[in-house]
């Protein structure tokens, strides 16, 4: 217990907020899915903040940031297969431009 | 269990150091005589044309999604292992289901030339 | 003779605290006092392992090696160090400074550290965490991760080719090492590196996971020459196809630090050879006198080099596409097979030596098999009849 | 006390990385940034004495998911010239936004008392871990083991380069 518990919520809270200023900024969707896994780690620390400070005798917590693990990297493998497939088409990253659906 | 990972922590600054201070004495030893020709890039002799942002071919990025996936699949197998001892038979068949599941993913890549190197 | 090495780091800890000293602040100099003992070790067995292994390139190639600076060419590795210090060091024009400047202190900085949890003897390891396997994998992430940078940084389209090339071969050959890695951790339940070499230690050395799971051990040995980026597997400085690899831009001791990088991962993978497969310090007489251990476990891993050093000097390179193709294709499914029947086999609920038997007979026959299956599928595939050419012998 | 020190200097450094993660011109820089902010993290999954997570943090996100950026970073690099702006129009709105969501995380964790219990961690947490994998969580340890699949056939068919 080397801090207090408010200190790693506060930790995890301002990352999800740069993550989520990195999602909703950026041009480029690569730099966007690097948001997304910035507010996932920020979950994490969550997770097992509380893991450690409310219920460290049960692995429920530790599971289940594994579990969110496993979905950061399903969600990186298919968003950059995504992005790289729209490269192909469109030769563009840039998000603004993606706006087939609008057309 | 943090004491252990105190000398982790001490030998993480010094390993990180070290090198930093290899380069800083050779830093004060060596002749520093930059040339433009020097500080050209290496390339056969040949003048270079262009920066060096050349375009990949998508294998990288199919040989690098491939291992994700089985990364996270050897991740969730190391806890598994070590309680595997204090699980039953049943349990055996749940993460042999899981590793065939999985196993299928690399048929898909291989029937899909996926894991050609062309 | 009954020894506890331990013994010497808690009188130390003892002494800390008895000259005034609060525990906290002993378990830090305790700290430091290993990182630099392990720190020590690292450079003393660079100097020694790069003398031993062009000694012994030397002989296999039918010259001498290294014999003019000191006896036998022994101070001939400080003689190269001095002269690495004094070259001068170029950074590209074009390159990204600070990442080309990190690159190589990532290298060295992620084979030092995985020196903390390599057990040298009962109780004399850096630290015995509970994820001591794993670990490892992480730091060899953080070193392929230093290759990226290299190549990226030097702004050389060979620099970065070689960069990407060099980690789409040691992230494929990543997988087939962890599950070979998970098979050992399977048998004995636990990932701390003490607890594995502890649980081979029955039966004289027959409890040694080499003679439980030879395939295991095999396809170990095959990752850890990729992983380790040695001949065969030696693509990402392939001359003749991308002039150096990765490390073209660098000199001086940036290179150096490179080389020794590359150099002693070589000696880890030996070292995680012998914790996992060969019994650690498992030895005769090693309960009654634990000094002893330091010498099963150097003289083991120093086996391992030698084998690694042999395989380095004889053989030729592969190609790429058969690279990757042999990792995906062969070591891929033997170890997952190899990991499905290992896990129904222990759980039959049978005798010791008859779940060793077992395990060892699947081990035979995957291996077997696999090989049986490759002969098939290498007689109709393209990559015989890519070279299909008869090489003209010249009559002397 | 020394220990709360250490983790202030990592918190701020953490933190500075994630935000040269958003704002670096440079899509290598930003991913390089990143790793850094992973690094951080997983210094406090040890800090929390998760160890299991720690050593997973380093494996699966520096080395595989980070990879796996810089090689999407590579493969879809935009044309010389054309890099209009890291950040777009309404970056102003969206840090004023952010950081009212920050200040409102923060009063909420300070207005709300969760109950603390200072237990220790077991020292078989891993085995437990493994052990729910197989039995309370065995649901939803297939179904992660399915996604993963779908994930692997969906980004192979999307990225994979069509052959005449």
């Amino acid at each position: 217990m080397v801090a207090p518990l408010s200190w790693y919520l506060f930790l995890g809270a301002a990352l999800f907020g740069i993550g989520f200023f990195g999602v909703l900024a950026r041009r480029n969707a690569v730099a966007v899915l690097m948001g997304v896994e910035l507010m996932l780690n920020a979950v994490n620390i969550n997770i097992l903040a509380f893991w450690r400070f409310v219920r460290p005798d049960d692995p429920t917590g530790q599971i289940f940031s594994i579990f969110v693990l496993a979905v950061a990297a399903a969600e990186a493998a298919v968003g950059l297969a995504l992005i790289i497939s729209i490269y192909r088409t469109r030769r563009t990253v840039n998000i603004d431009e993606i706006d087939l659906l609008k057309h | 269990m943090l004491d252990q990972y105190g000398l982790i922590g001490v030998l993480a600054i010094i390993a990180f150091l070290f090198p930093f201070v290899g380069v800083g004495i050779a830093w004060m030893l060596r002749p520093k005589r930059p040339d433009p020709i020097k500080k050209s890039t290496y390339e056969c002799g040949i003048e270079t044309i262009g920066d060096a942002w050349v375009q990949f071919r998508a294998q990288y990025y199919l040989i690098a999604l491939i291992f994700v996936i089985f990364d996270i699949e050897v991740i969730f197998l190391f806890p598994f292992a070590v309680a595997f001892e204090q699980v039953g038979l049943f349990a055996v068949f749940e993460a042999i289901l899981f590793v065939v599941i999985l196993a299928g993913g690399l048929i898909y890549a291989w029937k899909k030339n996926a894991l050609e190197w062309q | 003779m009954n020894i506890d090495l331990r013994v010497i780091g808690e009188a130390f800890h003892q002494f800390l605290i008895n000259i005034g000293l609060t525990s906290g602040q002993a378990s830090l100099i305790d700290w430091i006092f290993g990182a630099l003992i392990l720190l020590v070790i690292f450079i003393v067995l660079a100097i020694l392992l790069i003398w031993f292994e062009r000694k012994l390139a030397g002989r296999v190639q039918d010259r001498l090696g290294p014999n003019r600076v000191g006896p036998f060419g022994l101070i001939q590795p400080i003689a190269d160090t001095l002269k690495l210090f004094t070259k001068e060091d170029i950074t590209p024009a074009g390159a990204d400074r600070i990442t080309f400047n990190l690159a190589p202190t990532l290298a060295v900085f992620s084979i030092v550290m995985a020196f903390a949890v390599i057990p040298f003897a009962d109780k004399v390891i850096g630290t015995d965490i509970n994820v001591g396997v794993v670990y490892l994998m992480a730091f060899a992430s953080v070193s392929s991760m230093s290759l990226l940078m290299a190549g990226w940084a030097s702004n050389n389209k060979y620099a970065l080719l070689g960069g990407f090339r060099v980690v789409a071969q040691l992230m494929s050959y990543e997988i087939p090492m962890a599950f070979a890695m998970l098979l050992p951790v399977l048998l004995a339940g636990t990932m701390r590196m003490n607890g594995l070499v502890e649980a081979q230690g029955q039966f004289f050395g027959l409890g040694w996971n080499i003679w439980i799971m030879p395939a295991a051990f095999i396809i170990y040995l095959t990752t850890a020459l990729a992983e380790g980026e040695r001949a065969p597997f030696d693509l990402l400085e392939a001359e003749s196809e991308i002039v150096a690899g990765y490390n073209i831009e660098y000199s001086g001791l940036k290179f150096a630090w490179f080389y020794l990088a590359f150099f002693m991962n070589t000696w880890v993978l030996s070292a995680v050879a012998t914790t996992l497969f060969l019994g650690g310090w498992q030895g005769p007489f090693v309960s009654q006198v634990p000094a002893l251990g330091v010498v099963y476990f150097l003289g083991k891993t120093i086996i391992m080099f030698v084998i690694f050093a042999w395989i380095r000097a004889t053989f030729p390179r592969l190609r790429i596409d058969q690279m990757m193709s042999f990792c995906w294709k062969v070591l891929v499914p033997m170890v997952l097979v190899l990991f499905l029947l290992t896990a129904i086999i222990l759980k039959l609920g049978l005798p010791t030596i008859a779940v060793w038997l077992l395990i060892l007979l699947s081990n035979v026959a995957v291996f077997v098999i696999a090989l049986w299956l490759l002969g098939k599928g290498l007689e109709k595939s393209k990559w015989a009849s890519k070279r299909l050419f008869t090489p003209e012998i010249p009559r002397l | 006390m020394a220990l709360q020190i250490l983790f202030l200097i990592v918190a701020i450094l953490t933190l500075g990385s994630a935000i040269g993660t958003v704002i670096a011109r440079n899509l290598f820089h930003a991913a390089l940034f990143l790793i850094g902010t992973f690094a951080g993290v997983a210094f406090f999954y040890v800090l929390l004495q998760a160890e299991f997570l720690a050593v997973s943090q380093v494996v699966v996100y520096i080395g595989a998911i980070a990879t796996l950026i810089i090689f999407a970073i590579m493969l879809t690099r935009s044309v010389m010239g054309r890099e209009a702006g890291a950040l777009n129009q309404w970056a102003g709105i969206v840090a004023v936004a952010s950081a009212l969501i920050i200040a409102a995380l923060i009063w909420l964790f300070t207005i709300v008392k969760f109950d603390v219990n200072p237990q220790p961690v077991p020292d078989d947490a891993i085995a437990q871990i493994g052990k729910g994998f197989v039995s309370t969580y065995v649901i939803p340890f297939e179904v992660v083991s399915i996604l993963l699949l779908v994930a692997l056939i969906g980004a192979i068919m999307l990225a994979r380069e069509r052959h005449q």
